[in-house]
């Protein structure tokens, strides 16, 4: 398909919410592995949030805006200013918009990238999220199809290679920094994060 | 992985706010929650003063929600149980503690908190309120001194926050408080040893693995990986240890004043901390290292790790006046 | 038996002299020890006062150790971990501490204790100073009230410290310093809960054996059986509990003032503590009791023991004055 | 043998701390059921204590007070008071003597046990070490021999059968109290430590 409508936006985000808040204890224990462990509590809090708020009647621009608000302000955490500026840093993309379409969605997440990479003060390599969106975006836009469901899985396929990626990064920041070159071997969880949300927007758009 | 700890809790996922709302009622009127946010701001705020805005994640415990009152913070942002606060608690703490003269922010330096704090501080400028940011980095174990601000900020936050809020309660600029606060925590150096780990009660899951005879040496506080695994020793061989490194990384010599602070990491006892604290004395006197000051207690716990660290802050008069200021709060003196 | 836990010690046959030095010069020179005895005593005692002397075993931190200074302990005598002192340690610490006025002996009501400060009584009785002693007996989990004499003395013993270290602090008789550390004691109501056993160094056993989903209600502070095993109830449920027995064994109605104390046996968060603190204040508040000040903290530790116990003392102005004056020392205010 | 000299009292009081040092895990594991686990370290510390004071040229009542003394100023907690009381109580019975026979022995017994009881406020039956003192004086009275192998061996084993009937007791002071009906089963280790003290007297008296 070629374009969402808003109630669909509305109804994908809080699909992306929903498969955050199952993978709670692969977050957990991914964060155990490099960081303090509480990186599936605290986007479950934040999806919780969010799809208290992701109601019927919202444009795209502001389900995208409201889901990072819900993310920022009850995540908290390093995950929640990074994911609540992932959400929220590329929503201009959709705006005035009443559908999402392949070449908006493109540009969200490039958008996104530049945003949490300068929120965060990271480029690439640092074994962070960013990892994750960055090839994700990459791979959206060497995609250049109109057709949701492809671009969406291009942008899981290029989130889940960063993950694979991440595992060879030293961390230099976050709580994982610390572990210098013991952090070598483990994914970073916010990549992992990144994987799912992209992943669930494919499955939503395969199920439509 | 290791048996979790047995809790005595309600719902683990409101641990905040009902430690919270305790928190509140054991401050006997000083301190208040702001309308029901993870927020706790002084009673007694003057009229007008530099304000003093501290916080962080919870479980760290006393920190950061038993440091609010007279010469401490004037309001703490609290987060979830090792999770920064969001922009929006920092900001609405912030707000209600301001008293015209400007909000100093003082909080240990980590990603998580830099961003939220950084992201409050930019909302806050769109109100025209005067921001400063201090972040404390005295976890000597974290990076080596060029790298100095990718350290971790640890127990010695307990020692900023005294000096920083003294200032804040006696100065009349924001130039004057983030000056002093600054030159605290550029006298400040820390490290810690962990023996066990402490869990987060949501997960129920311990934050770390150690061996039944491993300690871990520069352990951050949040079980971040330290300096290196070893082998148990014995208290005067870990004393000497830490202060080797604390020592090698800020000059004093004869004669210098400093304080002294030898925290418990949550499930340590007092026995094991004074046995350190008689070592370190004799290695400071040996250098001939004045001590204006100790405190041995429980300052900045990571849940029930078990482990503690040692704090050094070289003092001047500046210094000591501030940190010296009477001060009554949960966290700090209880009688 | 379960794991013991990890400790930073050097030889655990040493652990009292060592812990007893680092304390003496954690005390910023307000204390010292005295001729390398198990003794810590003030170095600012006044020429004439009424003498407090408190002590017992070591090893329930920061309790007794930390308790000398200036309206406390005029002196502590500490035994080796969980065990009463001698009575030459006793007695030679009273003579030291003596300054003319007679002495007050205050400590917790077990067999031990009760033998070796009554040798020492008779036998300054034949140095011809005037010794009075109060038990304090706080443990309502230990006996029924009609065998209150049978009752241990828990963290109850920190008030009791504090109200008669006032009373010796400023009253001009031992008739009247031992009056109101009798009408303290008669106040105090206190009962704990164990979730973790603590072990003695020495023996490096830990002192009981709980299963994984079980606690202790009332357990004693050495690991004494308390009123019944029971499986892992939540915080609510557990202050409830206490409460209810505490509540039920003093006379307390609207209006009424008391202080508060949620003291932390050893390894309990204070998350936990302060959860409980909630709880505590909302029963309070539904009967109309004022609750004037709360210590919530680590003030009679079992070592690593997990668990807390509460203690209510009714107070009157002259609990309270005495209760409220400053003092400063490890066990009390860091700051 | 009839008497022990002054030497061998000495001895023989040597062999009896040796004996408690010896049993330091026993009594640790009895005080555990029942107390706070401290017992044995505390014998051990009085009886390191009392070694190093029992030099030969003591006299007998000398020897037993400084032993009692020893234990007194080192053992510390209850035990301390009562076995320092125990030893010291009765050295009255040896004033003046030369040598420790089985009279004096007897009388010894019998006044120490008279002591412990009025420090420790506390008859037989309230499950304490009076319960084994108690019983070892009856049977050297009863015994009314003046071999003093006899007289030991009969003083360990109205011990010994204080310690078995201390299981069946329910404690009224000491740590145990508060266990209640829960203490049945257990023997007192003071008790236990009694049994020794008489038990190493025995052996030392045998090995002449
Ligand atoms: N400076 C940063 N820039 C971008 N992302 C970051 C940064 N620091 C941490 N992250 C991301 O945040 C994730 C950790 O999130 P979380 O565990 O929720 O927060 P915290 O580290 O505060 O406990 C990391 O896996 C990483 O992807
Ligand atoms: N009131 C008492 N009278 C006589 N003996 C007592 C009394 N209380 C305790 N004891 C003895 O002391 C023993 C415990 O000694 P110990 O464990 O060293 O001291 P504590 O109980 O102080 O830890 C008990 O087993 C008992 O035999
Ligand atoms: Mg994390
Ligand atoms: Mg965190
Ligand atoms: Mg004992
Ligand atoms: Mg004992």
């Amino acid at each position: 398909m070629k374009e969402l409508t808003e109630s669909q936006v509305v109804e994908m985000l809080r699909e992306v919410s929903k498969a955050l808040i199952d993978k709670v204890d692969v977050l957990t224990d991914a964060d155990l592995a490099t960081g303090d462990g509480d990186h599936g509590i605290g986007m479950r809090r934040g999806c919780e949030a969010a799809l208290e708020g992701l109601v019927p009647g919202l444009s795209v621009q502001d389900a995208f805006k409201k889901t990072g608000m819900a993310i920022m302000s009850k995540t908290g955490g390093a995950a929640g200013a990074v994911f609540g500026t992932f959400f929220r840093g590329g929503a201009g993309a959709f705006a005035e918009a009443k559908t999402l379409d392949a070449a908006r969605f493109a540009d969200f997440l490039a958008q996104s990238a530049q945003a949490v990479s300068k929120r965060g003060g990271v480029e690439e390599g640092a074994k962070t999220m960013v990892d994750a969106v960055m090839p994700a975006a990459r791979a959206v836009e060497a995609e250049a199809s109109d057709d949701l469901l492809v671009v969406f899985t291009a942008a899981e396929r290029g989130a889940l290679d960063g993950v694979e990626a991440s595992k060879a990064m030293i961390a230099t920041t976050g709580k994982a920094r610390s572990l210098g070159e013991r952090s070598i071997g483990h994914p970073d969880p916010g990549a992992i994060s990144v994987s799912i949300i992209l992943g669930a927007m494919k499955s939503y758009a395969a199920s439509l | 992985m290791a048996k979790v700890p047995k809790k005595i809790l309600n719902d683990p996922r409101n641990v905040v706010t009902e430690m919270l709302d305790g928190l509140a009622l054991a401050n006997d009127g000083r301190v208040e929650r702001l309308d029901g946010k993870d927020i706790l701001i002084r009673t007694d705020l003057p009229d007008s003063k530099v304000t003093l805005l501290i916080g962080g994640g919870s479980g760290h415990e006393p920190i950061f929600h038993g440091f609010v009152g007279k010469n401490m913070g004037d309001a703490a942002a609290c987060g979830q149980v090792f999770a920064a606060p969001s922009p929006d608690t920092i900001v609405d703490a912030a707000m209600a503690a301001h008293r015209g003269k400007g909000v100093l922010f003082l909080y240990g330096n980590y990603a998580g908190d830099n961003m939220n704090f950084d992201i409050a501080s930019e909302l806050l400028e769109e109100e025209d309120i005067d921001v400063r940011t201090v972040r404390v980095n005295d976890d000597v174990a974290a990076a080596p001194p060029e790298r100095a601000d990718d350290r971790r900020g640890i127990a010695g936050d307990i020692y900023a926050i005294k000096v920083a809020g003294g200032a804040a309660g006696e100065c009349d600029t924001l130039d004057e408080v983030e000056r002093i606060a600054r030159k605290a925590v550029g006298n400040l150096r820390s490290m810690g040893v962990a023996v066990a780990a402490g869990s987060i009660p949501e997960t129920g899951k311990l934050t770390f693995e150690l061996a039944d005879d491993e300690i871990e040496i520069g352990m951050g506080a949040h079980g971040e990986a330290g300096i290196a695994k070893q082998k148990m020793t014995s208290a005067d061989e870990v004393a000497d240890q830490l202060m080797e490194r604390i020592l090698g990384d800020i000059s004093l010599g004869e004669g210098d004043e400093i304080a002294l602070m030898i925290n418990n990491l949550g499930a340590t006892t007092m026995m094991e901390m004074l046995i350190v604290n008689r070592r370190v004395r004799q290695i400071l006197a040996d250098r001939g290292i004045i001590v204006h000051r100790t405190d041995v207690g429980t300052y900045l716990t990571v849940q029930e790790m078990a482990g503690f660290s040692i704090t050094v802050m070289k003092l001047d008069d500046e210094l000591k006046h501030y940190l010296d200021l009477p001060a009554r709060s949960v966290g700090l003196s209880n009688m």
